[in-house]
């Protein structure tokens, strides 16, 4: 028996040892072959540009396409992407894109203004489903088109002057028209290839597997591994091939944060897509940390159900948002990664700042309440905080319900929701009060603020004021400079916030590890990744001490 | 032998039957849509994704065409993911689980019947209670606590093992099976151990030492056998809820497996997938059931014959 | 055989109620009596927190933060600076309701589901045991978000959701255990002495089938525990800031490496729960098992 | 000089009850060639004595304190286990009571038959398994070529005994325990055996310890004779001596228990009580297969307060023909009338009517009484169940129950697992009788205990019998304690009736051949 005991000890310590991984490591291969390994957060849907949503998606399809522009990194200004230049008409409702004179998909083919002609049409058109369509839709009949009230595509303000010249007619002059270039929903796909494998308007088709992809950005699809890998390769006949250094990327499904955070630990990883927040103090006493973190662009906040009691009263809207201490919050709860917010519209978009009413303010709060008729919390109906599972949502209200409670004597039950069903309570407005992010598609105050106009799909507050409809809808569109267009926000910004529909928390950052040796992958704003600036230095590895 | 298999196949056909309509009925009950997203959806196009799955027609008839395309082997499209089906996620996530699995499994067998075995020699000893308060603290020790506190140790500090991953550095799939396996170890220690107790008490055991057989030949050519007969039973229900329970330990070690899927899934209600996966599950699960049964039988010269003539 | 001949001769003659023999045992049984003293202390604990906790147990510091242990606090603080010691003691009232309860719901269920199929067999026993192997393969989660949505929020339904799914394996062992004691003689003069089934299951087979299903809870109770965990973390169970064990450790697992104690003190309360119930589990069934002390 | 010569041998056992002393510094001597009995009953220490020669008792619980065993010039007592093990299996093997239990159910016979010669002589498989079928054909095995690979449970118990003892013999020991082989077995297949001893011992002149319970059965084969008692040897001599000229009072009784003479014939003929046409008990034998005809076309009656003898081995269907009166088995034809109602149609109110007066005593006093009901629930059950008793009352009809089958009122709060065998038998006897039945089938009721207790048992139910006026039908294999017992005797073979009549007619004149190789068997014919 004793016998049979000691062999197997010995069989598992050699299984063990046998499995030590004496190999190199993923991040010093990469270093030497030009080869990013980038934590992406997880799975993306696919890789049809006018089918998926989210971020991991779009990582990847910025390298695979591109569109009429790409983003500088650093200043976030559109340079050229599949046009080489455009111009814009004097009432700025018309630009026209000259195309890449050299630019070819990964087959070779001239991408053409007619790819992009067809490649809209198809984004646009209500069969495809493209939940991105309305990114569209300053684009002339380019709403009524998706919605279906007209259904001839030639109406659609886009056209094709010949080959190299495309022509985009805008409903009025849009200033941040040029930042949509660069959102997947305004790609061109390769025409041949989506029909040879189905219907232009079909989800199913296998068009977007590797072998099949056809693709115009830097990089080419080379392997998927459902759920494990996703590599891209250097697209030989991309136009601007010379400036891209990398020769490829692997992006790695990482979906558990704690784990991705190990295996950049380890080497494994070049960049993680998120870094979980115990994790932070530490990463900030490292010596030349990997740690980067920058402002993003988007605010985390409350939605206030304005139809239902007790926050169908302002006062006690305020008094909730008064009673909130932010900078003790984002200081502890979030280490001070994240920035108090007083606004829906994160500080710095583009210039605009957003209007600042009111601080942390126990006694105003306090007087506020008892104003409403709950004079230290009596008669409070109580109060329910709906939030979708996740650590870090629960951490952010369990310390709000205790503010409140100190501060107002109210109590709020929590109630963590799991996520379809928290999207449904929000979307019925069957809550009181419901936790909530926004994160801008692109860099401007209209992003934010067009949320909250009457009846907006993304309004849930039942929030309703005319005068901020038209600030929003009328007069912002048709204002003649920038500076008057903001102060047009800044007073729509103001009466929303008097109004109080919802509870600015943070703002939100963008927090990544990036492993020493990456090069050209700066923070910003959109926490945008512009693959053709990355490079890699050979730098030796070193441990991340961690005490 | 074969007849009883085949009664008991017939008999899963209406198990698993019903297991697919309570799902189908289930999920479409459940709050939010596979569509539902943070930002508002356009209704036309909500309409139209709608018409594109089928979820236009009325539930009854929807319930119908889902059993013919199952009757084909169709599984149908995924919601979550477009343009893939859930035969061939499935087929992606099926490998890399069913090998944790069968890893996890041979890690319970072999570390919890050596240490139940061990334990039942003498009883009531350091030798038996060690093993089994290792057992004890197994059983109540949650994955989602081992995983983590194992990469700690092995990948972090030692830097013996890699921390993530599933075939794609030497040694990756080490930890993942012993973490997955360690729960089912120690539920097989204590079955092991009861059993073998049981059967070292039987008569003829004392026949085989009244034979001069030493101790340890009486134990392997004897009762072994006997013994981890209840463990075999254990295994098929074991072996599938390994693969049920797998998930939380896919997401820990990033392994791209079918338990991933599967929770995905249910979150966001990807009808198709949930129903592909609970479908292929549960058959599996009849199949391991019926599996171990056989191979209790092989061991089991009675039981062999009964099925025999059964 | 040759044991059993010779306790004859010893056997001391003195009436033993089941109950007063088995106690009598048990008392003998050091690790069983350590098992109930732990678990009565952390009854007593639960019953008394209220009163014995040291803090309010949602007082937040937000500025002292996660904190070691310290005279102040014994077992350190969480990130909002709550008393760990506090927690724990909350948490335990959650998580042993929650077990005890949750568990005779499923013992209830299953050995009177697995006595049935057991003792009637046939046709009936097909038709139950299909219907657990049915419940077996339902998609958990989705059953547990449906049963959310349908009926809010509440312990006492997470009671029944934990229930309706630990009772299953419970019916089954319940029902091997049944088949096997129905071909003894005993129940065999039980029918001829014109008992009605129900009799002959509630007074001669369930009592006989005890031993096995105390261990099997023995272990349930702590799986149930962490079930507990998961279905809280899910949004069915507990919310904050009222906590239990199973989530005091899910939120300590992600912490393990900055603040270590918040992991394995609610760790050390669980394990120790554990290990008490098995020490007593396993008393109980050699104490119950009356032909052990005779053979 | 003797093979093996015991002296002040004492073992002790520390149980939950206390240290008890089970052999109490015993000595005897087994000369080469002869066969030495150790007879007494169970608990008398007589296995433990065997047992911790080989070191084959579990320590702890057991210890030796004293003594030696001196087998040809080394003392047994002193060796290391390694010694021992050399021992065992080789000079001196074991053949133990249960031949169900004793072998090994997931081997085949073959494998577990060729180990000892393996492990002890170093042979190769092939001879092994050679010298294997030789000794299984001598053992009496037909067709050791096709039965060596099959696995125990395909044996009937005689085979398995027979296999035992072929295992034993595998290597030519000098020296065979045989613990009770017999015990377990029909008296036809008991009679068999002990020729087989016998005889295989004369052949290899080897020295034999044969234990058991029962003077009678080895009156024909022991050379010499020890008595056990409570752990002390009471009497020590050869077999005429022991037979003749019994002194010591036990031994006396152990002679006494033996049952002979036949019960006095019945007075006037009385009415029937129980009739029994064609009966039909066939049970399933899987989809497809031939059903087994446990019980077949059987028809005979059972007189008001006459004792019904059923007699036949084991397969006759004896035991079945009795759970069909009582339906605790399915009847798939005939008809039984009791008391002119056909029992085979009753369901519910009806059925348990008829249960109140229709009872059974099982076989086995361990297995047939709930071991977590105290005697008293037990036997209370009964009563309250049929309204016998109150719950007033109930205490004293349990009490006058524990008078009745003479239990000490003292004992009424007791489990099972402390009484003895025969005691239990009486709770069983006593909850069959609670409900005041007319008619009881006693299954065997005695085969399971030692001779002592079987005689005191079986005066009982006879007594009891009188008392209430009881109807029986007592099934038994052995035919000597039917004729004790029985008025008239039905010989049952393979599922029908063969013969029947007075145990005397059946005795003096046997009609059938089965019915003469019943009487051969009963063991010490010599004596009656």
């Amino acid at each position: 028996m004793y016998r049979f005991v000691h062999v197997l000890c010995l069989v598992l310590m050699a299984a063990f040892l046998g499995g030590c991984s004496a190999g190199e490591s993923n991040v010093a291969q990469g270093n030497r072959d030009g080869i990013l390994h980038f934590g992406n957060g997880s799975e993306p849907q696919g890789l049809d540009p006018h089918v998926v949503t989210g971020v991991p998606e779009s990582k990847i399809i910025d390298a695979l396409f591109e569109g009429l522009t790409r983003k500088n990194p650093w200043t976030l200004e559109p340079e050229p992407g599949a046009a080489a230049s455009w111009e814009f008409s004097d009432d700025r409702r018309v630009i026209t894109f000259h195309m890449q004179p050299e630019g070819r998909w990964s087959n070779g083919d001239p991408v053409t203004a007619h790819d992009f002609v067809w490649s809209w049409r198809r984004a646009l058109d209500p069969a495809m489903g493209n939940l991105y369509a309305y990114m569209l839709y300053p684009v002339e009949n380019a709403e009524a088109y998706a919605t279906g009230k007209i259904d001839d595509p030639a109406l659609v303000g886009v056209r094709a002057l010949d080959d190299m010249t495309l022509e985009v007619t805008l409903n009025a002059p849009t200033p941040y028209f040029l930042q949509l270039m660069d959102h997947y929903s305004s790609y061109a796909v390769h025409r041949e290839t989506v029909e040879r494998f189905g219907k232009a308007t079909d989800r199913f088709t296998r068009w977007t597997r590797v072998g099949n992809i056809v693709t115009n950005g830097p990089f080419q699809l080379q392997n998927w591994e459902l759920n494990r890998r996703i590599v891209v390769e250097r697209n030989p006949h991309y136009w601007d091939n010379d400036a891209v250094y990398l020769n490829g990327i692997v992006f790695y499904p990482t979906e558990n944060i704690v784990s991705e955070e190990r295996m950049f630990r380890v080497h494994q990883l070049h960049y993680t897509a998120d870094v979980p927040l115990n994790k932070i103090p530490a990463y900030r006493k490292m010596a030349d940390t990997p740690f980067v973190e920058a402002p993003y662009l988007g605010t985390y906040f409350y939605l206030l159900n304005t139809e239902r009691p007790p926050l169908d009263d302002v006062r006690v809207r305020k008094a909730l948002s008064l009673a909130v201490d932010r900078e003790a919050l984002t200081r502890n709860v979030l280490y001070g990664s994240n920035n108090p917010a007083y606004a829906i519209t994160p500080p710095g978009t583009l210039g605009y700042q957003p209007p600042q009413l009111f601080t942390h303010d126990p006694e105003e709060a306090r007087r506020l309440l008892a104003e409403a008729g709950y004079p230290g919390g009596d008669g409070w109906p109580g109060l329910e905080l709906i939030y979708n599972t996740s650590e870090s949502h629960r951490k952010i209200a369990v310390a709000l319900q205790q503010m409140w409670k100190d501060a107002l004597n109210i109590t709020v039950t929590l109630s963590n929701q799991e996520w379809k069903v928290y999207l449904d309570s929000v979307s019925q407005m069957n809550f009181q009060v419901a936790r909530r992010g926004w994160i801008g598609d692109y860099v401007d105050p209209n992003n934010f603020l067009d949320l909250y106009i009457t009846d907006g799909g993304n309004n849930n507050t039942g929030f309703s004021d005319p005068v901020y409809d038209e600030l929003i809808l009328q007069r912002a569109p048709r204002a003649a400079t920038q500076e008057a267009r903001f102060a047009l926000f800044h007073e729509a910004e103001t009466r929303l916030m008097e109004q109080m529909p919802i509870l600015p928390i943070y703002t939100y950052a963008s927090k990544h590890l990036v492993h020493p040796s990456v090069k050209g992958l700066p923070p910003n704003l959109m926490d945008f990744v512009n693959v053709k600036y990355i490079h890699l230095e050979d730098v030796p590895l070193t441990e991340f001490e961690l005490e | 032998m074969w007849r009883f298999i085949a009664g008991r196949l017939l008999q899963a056909i209406p198990v698993i039957l019903a297991v697919i309509t309570v799902t189908f009925f289930l999920v479409r009950v459940a709050p939010g849509g596979p569509f539902d997203s943070e930002k508002a959806v356009i209704p036309e196009v909500k309409a139209a994704l709608e018409a594109q799955y089928r979820l236009d027609l009325p539930l009854g008839q929807q319930y119908l065409a889902y059993l013919q395309d199952l009757a084909r082997g169709e599984l149908g499209p995924s919601f979550k993911y477009p343009g893939r089906s859930v035969n061939e996620l499935i087929a992606a996530g099926l490998p890399a689980t069913a090998e944790l699995g069968a890893y996890a499994l041979l890690v319970a067998v072999v570390l919890g019947g050596l240490a139940g075995v061990v334990a039942s020699l003498k009883p009531n000893s350091a030798q038996d209670y060690i093993p089994m308060s290792v057992a004890m603290i197994g059983i109540c020790m949650p994955t989602f606590l081992l995983g983590p506190l194992l990469v700690l140790v092995f990948g972090i500090h030692l830097e013996w093992l890699p921390v993530a991953g599933w075939g794609d550095i030497p040694g990756d799939k080490i930890l993942p099976s012993l973490t997955l396996g360690a729960a089912y170890a120690a539920y097989i220690a204590r079955l092991s151990r009861a059993g073998m107790l049981e059967v070292m008490s039987q008569d003829y055991i004392r026949t085989a030492r009244a034979k001069g057989l030493p101790e340890w030949q009486v134990v392997t050519r004897h009762a072994l056998r006997g013994g981890l007969i209840p463990v075999v039973a254990f295994l098929g229900p074991a072996f599938a809820g390994l693969l049920a329970g797998s998930f939380v330990v896919e997401t820990i070690f990033q392994i791209p497996g079918l338990g991933r899927f599967y929770v995905q899934a249910a979150f966001n209600r990807d009808y198709t997938m949930i129903l592909g996966t609970t479908v292929f599950l549960s058959t599996l699960i009849v199949l391991f059931n019926l599996l171990s049964d056989i191979l209790a039988a092989w061991l089991n010269p009675r039981l062999r014959a009964q099925y025999g003539e059964a | 055989m040759t044991s059993a001949n010779l306790t004859d001769t010893a056997q001391v003659e003195q009436g033993t109620s089941l109950w007063k023999d088995a106690w009598r045992r048990l008392r003998k049984n050091r690790l069983a009596l350590f098992g109930l003293a732990v678990l009565t202390v952390f009854i007593a604990l639960a019953l008394l927190t209220p009163w014995i906790a040291p803090y309010a147990y949602d007082a937040q510091n937000l500025d002292l933060g996660a904190s070691p242990p310290s005279a102040a606090h014994w077992l350190g603080t969480d990130i909002f600076g709550r008393d760990l010691l506090t927690q724990i003691l909350y948490g335990g009232r959650i998580s042993l309701a929650v077990g005890f309860v949750a568990t005779a719901v499923a013992l209830v269920i299953g050995v009177t589901w697995g006595a049935i199929a057991g003792y009637v067999g046939g046709r009936v026993d097909a038709v139950m045991m299909r219907l657990v192997d049915i419940l077996y393969a339902l998609p958990f989660m989705i059953f547990i978000v449906l049963l959310m949505v349908v009926f809010g929020r509440n312990l006492l339904l997470l009671f029944l959701a934990i229930g309706a799914v630990e009772w299953l394996t419970m019916a089954r062992i319940m029902r091997g255990q049944v088949q096997s004691l129905r071909q003894q003689e005993f129940v065999e003069a039980a029918v001829s002495l014109g008992l009605s089934p129900a009799t002959i299951v509630r007074r001669h087979l369930v009592p006989n089938a005890l031993g096995p299903i105390i261990v099997y809870t023995t272990l349930t109770i702590p799986s149930v525990m962490l079930l507990e965990a998961f279905l809280s973390f899910l949004g069915l169970g507990v919310q904050p800031p009222a906590t239990s064990w199973g989530l005091l450790i899910s939120y300590g697992a992600e912490t393990m490496e900055e603040y270590p104690w918040l992991l394995i003190f609610p760790g050390a309360a669980l394990t120790l729960t554990l290990f008490a119930l098995n020490f007593l589990g396993d008393g109980l069934r050699d104490a119950l098992d009356v032909r052990g002390s005779g053979d | 000089m003797p093979l093996l010569s015991v002296r002040d041998l004492q073992v002790d056992f520390t149980t939950r009850n206390g240290r008890i002393t089970a052999v109490n510094r015993i000595g005897f001597n087994v000369e080469p060639g002869q066969i030495t009995a150790i007879i007494g009953e169970s608990g008398s220490g007589k296995s433990v004595a065997c047992y911790s020669l080989l070191g084959l008792l579990p320590t702890p619980p057991a210890s030796i304190e004293s003594g030696s065993a001196v087998f040809d010039g080394r003392d047994l007592l002193q060796m290391s286990e390694r010694e021992l093990r050399e021992i065992r299996g080789r000079d001196i093997a074991m053949i133990f009571q249960d031949p169900m239990t004793c072998l090994n159910p997931y081997m085949t016979v073959g494998n577990q038959l060729v180990e000892p010669l393996i492990y002890h002589r170093k042979v190769t498989r092939a001879q092994a398994r050679e010298r294997a079928l030789e000794l299984l054909a001598e053992v009496g095995l037909r067709d050791p070529q096709a039965t060596i690979d099959q696995y125990p449970h395909q044996f009937s118990g005689g085979m398995r005994q027979r296999v035992m003892i072929a295992m034993a013999l595998i290597n030519e020991p000098r020296l065979l325990i045989a613990d009770e082989p017999t015990t377990a077995l029909d008296v036809t297949i008991q009679a068999q055996i002990l020729e087989l001893i016998a005889e295989l011992q004369r052949k290899r002149n080897i020295g034999v310890i044969f234990i058991s319970h029962d003077l009678s059965v080895v009156a024909d084969i022991a050379d010499d004779i020890v008595v056990m008692e409570k752990g002390h040897v009471v009497e020590r001599g050869d077999r005429q001596a022991i037979f003749q000229a019994a002194e010591h009072p036990y031994t006396q009784k152990l002679l006494a228990a033996i049952p002979a003479g036949s019960k006095p014939p019945a007075d006037a003929v009385r009415e029937d009580l129980i009739q029994v046409r064609n009966l039909c008990t066939w049970f399933p034998q899987g989809r497809g297969a031939e059903p087994l005809r446990a019980v077949d076309d059987v028809s005979f009656t059972v007189q008001r307060g006459e004792v019904l003898g059923l007699v036949g081995e084991s397969g006759s269907g004896k035991s079945t023909i009795g759970r069909s009166l009582l339906r605790l088995v399915p009847v798939t034809s005939g008809e039984v009338l009791f008391d002119g109602t056909d029992v085979t149609g009753l369901a519910g109110a009806g059925l348990k009517q008829m249960r109140r007066r229709m009872q059974m005593i099982f076989q086995d006093p361990y297995a047939s009484l709930n071991p977590r009901m105290s005697v008293y629930d037990t036997l209370a059950e009964p009563l309250l169940l049929h309204g016998i008793a109150t719950r007033k009352t109930v205490e004293q009809g349990v009490l006058q129950l524990m008078d009745d089958v003479g239990l000490a009122r003292a004992f009424v709060r007791k489990y099972p697992h402390e009484f003895s065998g025969g005691q239990r038998q009486r709770i069983a006897i006593g909850r069959a009788l609670a409900t005041r039945p007319e008619f009881v089938v006693a299954d065997e009721p005695v085969s399971a205990l030692d001779v002592t207790i079987q005689a005191q048992i079986l005066e009982l139910m006879l007594e009891l019998g009188r008392e209430y006026g009881l109807t029986m039908l007592f099934v038994s294999h052995d035919l000597a304690v039917v004729r004790h017992i029985a008025d008239r005797i039905l010989v049952l073979y393979k599922g029908r009736v063969v013969e029947q009549g007075t145990g005397d007619a059946l005795f003096n004149a046997p009609q059938e051949d089965y019915t003469r190789q019943l009487l051969q068997a009963i063991p010490g014919r010599g004596l009656l």
